[in-house]
């Protein structure tokens, strides 16, 4: 059966989020008053193939590695995984 | 070396667009033998490069984050061999994008602090003339280069940036016409300024602004042309 | 879409005619001998629709001049090709994508450049310029940030992303295009004359191979949709958004210039409005063949996709082309290398008809000549009311203002006058290492980069005055083309060729065609005059909507505005010359006649709140005489600088001349004899598109220099008057002018 | 209490993603074989003040509203939104 990893992959709170920034300040000067902070991150999903051979476990394996190697960057991003 | 033409290779990504640019300075301004190697050549190793030039552009749309899908790519396995080898590195813009996302360099890039792309000369404060990017120039020396980005501005853990000022590995930052460090002459909100790095050993650098878009008078600016002097005077003076 | 057939006459279902009328409706049902299926009704409304037939335009097209020994190729073709010397050709056209752009600012401007760009590769020519010409609503407009913002960002996306440089347009604000702005995208190429590409060489026995992205749902009826007005209740058609990938279009640049180079390709057609439909029926059309389609091998990125969707899509990033049979295995290589689809979908047959094929069996077949040749029409014109009522300007009827420093500020700060810096500077303006006058300037100066060491260069400039042919479409359209001209000209170019873009209201009412009519004479006069003809072009009608205003409906319509993207020659680039001043002390003058018409201008309507009178006529000959005297004194040396006098008038031309000085604030001191001139001093400053140049001359010229300088002037009858000198900080005009420069400065750049 | 919106917004599924394609042709050349598709959406946190006055429900509402209004496109993308 054919599987999906959920993939969020957020900027580390100590980094600066220019963009989030921005949308607070658009949303402050729309009237928006009571945002407080806005984070804008990035969500992947993964569609894998629908035989996965070696299971759920391994899938979750394949999307950390796929996750940690090339969708995020460790330095300043953090990434949180869901398979469904 | 001294009759042979230095032979000088400009990787080219899907999205490199900067390539053809570098590629004609070298070969007309500066009289280098320059080809081009295209990310999914079968190159073994690249030993017969005297150096590597890793030139702007979308790689691969810039999609996800600048730079991240190509660094990703097979062939920055063989840069990297040959960086760790000592070899002559040059990103420029996307390059420096891609070596920092490859690890060959320190750091990150995010987006300018306006949030837009940024298209405009700039000037730099050269803080290290003893690169084999800067031997042709004197410490202090101001050059005048234009950038293209939308992601300069350079990211760093503190401790990173302690090791980069201690192995005096920030090479250029951007100043004002008059030299100035100064908040109102950074164009993206680069940490410290910081416009351009190397690694440790200074065979690698990283740089923003457009070395081959600045090497002839008439473009404005002969500035940029001090980067490849400076590597061509390393090279046949080693 | 509506799979069942749209019975006769049937005003009802009218809406399911696709913007087809009922009378085109009926008379394509007796050309196929019965009612149109869905799949026939989708091909016939896209073919048929103004965008791609050009039903209500071509009559009055085809009388522009669209010859000259420069023209290799005219309209008619993907873009237009002229001869560039030295074995080069340029190739260039300017599109608009003004719909799109209003429903989705970001997707549909990088969509339109995306567009633009795949036009001019289609001919072999590489990219190495774009210009934009962007109409907003109102500044103060709430939208307006928004739609600019993201107009801007999609524009740079594409054109960056794909390493061509964004070298100048303009950007207007006004409240006519509050509900319809306009985006208006040109690009030039650069090719070999023997290496230019067309869609009319298919060869019987051809393969014809789809090539780039795969096909979707994106842009069903984009067509059609922007050739019908908006309208509220249409919101449903918003579905039809096209996503651009400017990565991919990079890769299919260089893919389809590799292909072309190993001389894979006979024939190639991009597929723009209405995909595959266009792109297949017109290179059948224009090589006088038919063919053999396979939609199964059409590929797909969905497979819920029926055939006529795949027939109407506009997904981007895609190329039809013919191929020899033995040459389609290297083709195909050369797009794997670049990671594309290259894909056989079909055959170039003798006959002149498309043969569809679908799960394997003939599908439809239609003939080429039946769907190309759409109707064509010449529809009613009237003299608009409205225009009865602009008259010339009588000034005296008005009373002078108290504070000239005041309205100079305001009319120098305004959104249309102020620098745009903050537009291109997010445009990558300098790769190519080709830029040698950047954006910012008259314009924009590029050299050749393998042109063997020759010092020729290109200039590029796009303007439109869509409030003065709203006054006078005559003049409004002929202003587009002198004023480019004047651009060009000033910086030691001579004007070589034309594209326009004209943008309309609908052109089924009467006064809206009257102006169209009228501005393209006008624009036809001046490209005769200038020697500038008509290489291409494109016409975006039905910009307009319909709003309930308090229970009425009220159709707003955008003024009647053509714009004209210009191109330039200039024997060496090092002689071009900037409009700004060079050094404290240089002399001041004005080269030609001022008439100090103020009707229309932006001091009417901010000092008096009424622009509604006639503008300033074009004496044509004279311009012709004019722009020559001017390129005969900058070719000979003597000037610093060189500057029209645009929108704002002689104030905002002397102050832009003293501030967009790169690396230092300048200023001047002019006296003008009001008295002996007769001319009341605020139409001294303020009036607009004067025949005349504001120019700066070394104060040192030596005496025999300036004897040279005259001698060039009488010899095209052409007035030189001397008005003043640069000085460094200030401005000052008379008594009535006394500003400082840097706050001038501090507002121009600020603005926007 | 403080609360937070979770938007996640996707390109609509008929609607070209780009990112998405490059992606999966990267995550392919790299040996990823079994990876089928890969879709790149936004993930966006808005933090709102300390007192939300108007309860959970109106929450909802504001961050459905924003979400519509600025963030995203209804005509090429979608969101869904979760409060916690
Ligand atoms: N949308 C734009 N993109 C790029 N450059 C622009 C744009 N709008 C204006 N510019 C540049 O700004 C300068 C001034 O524009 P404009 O006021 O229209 O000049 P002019 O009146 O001389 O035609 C020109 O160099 C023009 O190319
Ligand atoms: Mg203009």
């Amino acid at each position: 059966m054919s599987k999906k990893a959920f993939i969020k992959i957020m900027l580390k709170d100590e980094v600066l989020d220019p963009q989030g920034k921005a949308v607070l300040s658009v949303l402050k000067s729309s009237g928006y008053d009571n945002v407080k902070d806005v984070r804008v991150g990035k969500y992947i999903e993964i569609d894998f193939a629908g035989e996965v051979k070696n299971g759920h476990v391994n899938l979750k394996g394949e999307a950390e590695e796929i996750s940690e190697k090339v969708l995020s960057n460790p330095l300043i991003e953090e990434f949180t995984i869901e398979i469904k | 070396m001294n009759n042979k033409k230095i032979k000088a290779g400009i990787t080219v990504f899907p999205g490199s667009n900067c390539d053809a640019d570098v590629y004609r300075v070298l070969n007309d301004v500066f009289d280098l033998s320059a080809s081009f190697i295209w990310h999914k050549d079968k190159i073994k190793d690249l030993n017969g490069y005297d150096f590597i030039v890793i030139p702007g552009g979308f790689s691969y749309g810039d999609y996800l984050r600048s730079g991240a899908l190509a660094a990703r790519s097979p062939v920055m396995e063989y840069i990297k061999d040959y960086a760790y080898k000592g070899g002559i590195v040059l990103g420029i813009c996307n390059g420096f994008q891609i070596l920092l996302e490859a690890g060959l360099l320190r750091g990150v890039m995010l987006a300018n602090d306006s949030l837009k792309f940024e298209c405009k000369d700039v000037y730099l404060k050269t803080l290290n003339a003893e690169t084999p990017f800067t031997c042709a120039l004197k410490k202090d020396s101001l050059l005048k280069m234009p950038i293209a980005h939308h992601d300069g501005n350079y990211f760093a853990e503190k401790k990173t940036i302690e090791g980069l000022n201690d192995k005096n590995a920030v090479i250029f930052k951007y100043c004002d016409e008059n030299g100035d460090i100064t908040d109102i002459s950074n164009p993206n909100g680069s940490m410290h300024n910081i416009a351009g790095i190397s690694n440790e050993n200074a065979n690698i650098m990283g740089l923003m602004p457009h070395p081959e878009r600045s090497s002839e008078k008439i473009l404005g600016s002969e500035d940029g042309g001090y980067i490849f002097k400076s590597i061509i005077k390393y090279i046949r003076e080693r | 879409m509506d799979k069942e057939n749209v019975k006769k006459n049937d005003t009802k279902k009218t809406e399911k005619l696709f913007g087809l009328s009922v009378e085109e409706y009926n008379k394509i049902s007796d050309l196929l001998g019965h009612e149109p299926d869905a799949f026939e009704l989708g091909i016939f409304s896209a073919m048929w629709s103004e965008h791609c037939s050009y039903k209500s335009s071509k009559v009055y097209l085809k009388t522009l001049p669209t010859e000259g020994d420069k023209v290799l190729i005219g309209p008619g073709e993907n873009a237009g090709v002229v001869d560039f010397g030295d074995g080069d050709v340029l190739v260039f056209k300017m599109e608009s994508h003004n719909h799109p752009s209003f429903i989705e600012p970001f997707q549909g401007s990088a969509t339109g450049v995306g567009g633009i760009m795949r036009d001019i590769f289609t001919m072999g020519a590489r990219p190495v310029a774009n210009l934009n010409s962007l109409r907003f609503g109102s500044f103060s407009h709430p939208r307006t940030p928004y739609y600019l913002s993201e107009v801007v960002k999609g524009i740079g996306f594409y054109g960056n992303c794909m390493g061509v440089p964004t070298v100048g347009g303009e950007v207007v604000f006004d409240e006519c295009y509050n509900d319809n702005i306009l985006v208006n995208a040109f690009t030039i190429g650069i090719a070999k004359k023997d290496g230019i590409f067309l869609s009319s060489k298919c060869e019987e026995g051809n393969i014809v191979v789809y090539v780039g992205s795969s096909t979707g749902m994106d842009g069903i009826h984009g067509a059609t949709m922007a050739s019908e007005e908006f309208d509220l209740k249409k919101n449903k058609k918003r579905s039809t958004v096209q996503v651009g990938d400017p990565f991919t279009e990079k890769l299919l640049l260089e893919a389809c210039l590799e292909a072309m180079e190993k001389k894979l390709i006979v024939s190639i057609q991009d597929m723009g409005a209405a995909g595959l439909t266009s792109s297949s029926f017109e290179m059948a059309d224009s090589s006088g063949k038919g063919m053999i389609i396979n939609l199964d091998a059409v590929p797909l990125r969905t497979s819920e996709i029926t055939p006529v969707e795949m027939m109407l899509s506009e997904s981007q990033e895609r190329m039809l082309l013919a191929c020899g049979r033995d040459k389609f295995d290297e083709l195909k290589a050369v797009f794997d290398k670049w990671g594309l689809n290259c894909v056989e979908v079909g055959e170039v047959i003798k006959e002149k008809e498309i043969r569809f094929f679908y799960k394997s069996k003939p599908y439809k077949t239609l003939s080429v000549d039946t769907v190309v040749n759409g109707p064509e029409y010449k529809r009613p014109v009237k003299k608009p009311d409205y225009l009865n009522s602009v008259k010339p300007l009588n000034i005296s009827n008005y009373k002078m203002p108290e504070n000239f420093n005041d309205i100079a500020f305001k009319i120098i700060t305004h959104p249309n006058i102020a620098s745009k810096k903050s537009v291109f500077t997010q445009y990558d303006y300098t790769i190519g290492t080709a830029t040698i006058v950047p954006p910012g300037f008259s314009a924009a100066v590029l050299r050749v980069n393998d042109s063997g060491g020759g010092k020729k260069g290109f200039l590029l400039n796009a303007n439109g005055n869509s409030k003065y042919t709203y006054l006078d479409p005559f003049t409004g359209g002929a202003l587009a083309v002198t004023e480019c001209a004047r651009n060009i000209t000033a910086c030691g170019g001579y004007p070589a060729a034309i594209t326009d873009c004209l943008n309309f209201a609908s052109p089924e009412d009467p006064e809206v065609m009257w102006q169209f009519v009228n501005a393209l004479e006008g624009i036809k006069s001046a490209a005769l005059k200038l020697n500038t003809p008509v290489i291409s072009g494109n016409v975006s009608f039905y910009n307009e909507t319909a709003k309930k205003d308090g229970g009425k409906t009220t159709v707003h319509k955008i003024y009647p505005t053509p714009v004209i993207g210009m191109l330039g020659f200039i024997d060496d680039v090092e002689k071009a010359v900037t409009p700004y001043f060079k050094s404290e002390g240089d002399e001041i003058y004005i080269l030609g006649r001022l008439s100090g018409n103020l009707g229309g201008s932006l001091y009417m309507d901010l000092e008096y709140g009424n622009f509604m009178q006639k503008p300033l006529e074009i004496d044509l000959d004279y311009e012709v005489r004019l722009q020559n005297c001017l390129r005969s004194l900058i070719n000979k040396g003597f000037l610093k600088s060189a500057s029209d006098i645009s929108e704002g008038g002689i104030f905002v031309s002397l102050a832009e001349s003293a501030i967009t000085c790169p690396n230092q604030t300048l200023g001047f001191a002019v006296n003008y004899d009001t008295l002996r001139s007769g001319v009341r001093i605020d139409s001294f400053l303020f009036s607009e598109f004067e025949q005349a140049f504001i120019i700066s001359i070394d104060k040192k010229l030596s005496g025999p220099q300036k004897t040279a300088v005259s001698e060039i002037c009488n010899e095209y009858g052409i007035k030189l008057e001397k008005i003043g000198y640069v000085k460094k900080d200030v401005m000052k005009i008379n008594d009535k002018i006394d500003l400082k420069s840097d706050k001038i400065k501090e507002g121009y750049f600020s603005v926007i």
